[in-house]
């Protein structure tokens, strides 16, 4: 496990923190040389599960949400935790514009969308207990890691 | 953020990211604008919008229910390739015009 | 203390992680609207903190560096510690030009850049324990944060 | 890192963060190049650097302390205005020549 490189962060989950959240992520991930589109895909992904910490999760109260990244050679692996309410229906959220918030514009893509731009999507949750959201993703295929 | 009224049309000029943060304010500005003035033309217009996620996709969607139901649309203008990527994932160009083109200048 | 934001972060003490590390606490402090001037300041103390902990503490052994980041109205805090193998005289090593390593071209100048750039740096060290640098700094004066 | 030899000139093109990472390499390919060629002189070209820490003071006093028993000199080009700030913080000014000024184009 030569070539592994980690981090993790936790902030408050406040919606101020989203941009900082999606910076950071792409700013690790660089060592990759990702292309442009790939570092999109990474940050878009990762704000769909960041907001729904937020929103769904936390229901704006300010807790802590957690994000674990890993780079093994080409892969990236990104987790994001929150300790919320947890989701009753995994199969049933992942659906496209399945929400539980249509009163607040929420559109139910936030799953499909990580779905769309990341080659994994795992997400374990329990009732009361709080959500992962499990991500990898090749990335900078082509070029060598850690110069 | 930004916006500007002429005659029926609401021209609401998008920040460069736009995700749930940005979101909240462009929701409620957006709905007094609506609320106070005779509107059925909404614009809004990416010219600026490098980011967007799906909290993006609900604004959209949200005033374009509100609107359609007075008869209005929604039109995007000067979207870039990945928020015309996005839009296209959620199905927006079903439902109104998405323009990529340059051709209206910036700020009218 | 309402208006209050932190964020905490570990990561590999790899030399390919000090431009994260410096963009992640960049994006985070935003929030306070920082003049361009107080953004590199910031930048420069964090990546002279982190170079340390890389260099000195680890002697380039993969270990983990953390960060801790608090905002409260304009005040910026930020921390830095390794638990690596400490600093024996801190005020000695926080002069001017003093290095232990002038065979790897360091200057010495670690220090009194993050004292330069920052209002405030403190170092709580302890042989074989590690080192904390505690620095804070007062940033965006004239907007109002958490917008 | 770019590299150009001219007569007995070294020009090193920095690049855009001069930090402890992108240092290790710049220190050990400019000492190859110093080794193999009759260099007298270095140019340091900051033109396309905009963040600098304590590294980049440690390989550019490293340089001129090599050079200067050479009876050689370093001279950095193109600084803009912080890492100026921080080449004069660490005194290099008295060793070296700094120049802000843009008139020697760009990768000459
Ligand atoms: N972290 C979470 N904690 C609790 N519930 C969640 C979480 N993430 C998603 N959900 C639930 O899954 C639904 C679908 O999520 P998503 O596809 O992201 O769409 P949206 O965020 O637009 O509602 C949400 O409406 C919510 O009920
Ligand atoms: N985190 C640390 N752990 C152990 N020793 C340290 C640490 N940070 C600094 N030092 C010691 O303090 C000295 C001065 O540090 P500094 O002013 O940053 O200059 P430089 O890094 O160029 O040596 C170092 O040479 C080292 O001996």
């Amino acid at each position: 496990m030569g070539n592994t490189n980690e981090m993790s962060m936790e902030f408050d989950s406040r919606s101020c923190n989203e941009g900082f959240a999606r910076v950071a992520v792409a700013a690790f991930i660089t060592q990759l040389n990702p292309t442009l589109e790939e570092v999109s895909d990474v940050k878009t992904a990762v704000s769909e599960a960041i907001t729904n910490a937020i929103i769904h999760a936390y229901d704006k109260e300010v807790k802590k949400i957690r994000i674990d990244c890993k780079v093994v050679e080409h892969e990236m692996y990104v987790t994001v935790t929150d300790y919320g309410k947890g989701i009753e229906n995994v199969e049933k959220a992942m659906e496209p514009f399945f929400t539980t918030k249509p009163e607040e514009d929420r559109s139910g893509m936030g799953f499909a969308f990580m779905e769309a731009f990341m080659d994994e999507v795992v997400v374990i949750s329990e009732l009361g207990k709080g959500c992962a959201v499990h991500m990898k993703k090749k990335v900078g295929v082509g070029t060598s890691p850690f110069m | 953020m930004d916006y500007r009224i002429q005659e029926d049309y609401l021209y609401v000029f998008l920040p460069t990211e736009l995700d749930h943060h940005s979101t909240e304010s462009i929701r409620r500005e957006c709905d007094e604008l609506l609320y106070d003035n005779e509107i059925l033309h909404i614009v809004f217009d990416f010219g600026e919008t490098s980011f967007m996620d799906s909290s993006g996709i609900g604004v959209l969607m949200g005033r374009y229910r509100m609107i359609s139901k007075l008869g209005g649309d929604v039109t995007a203008i000067h979207v870039n390739d990945r928020v015309y990527k996005i839009l296209n994932l959620a199905g927006l160009h079903k439902v109104m015009e998405i323009s990529q083109e340059k051709i209206w200048n910036k700020r009218m």
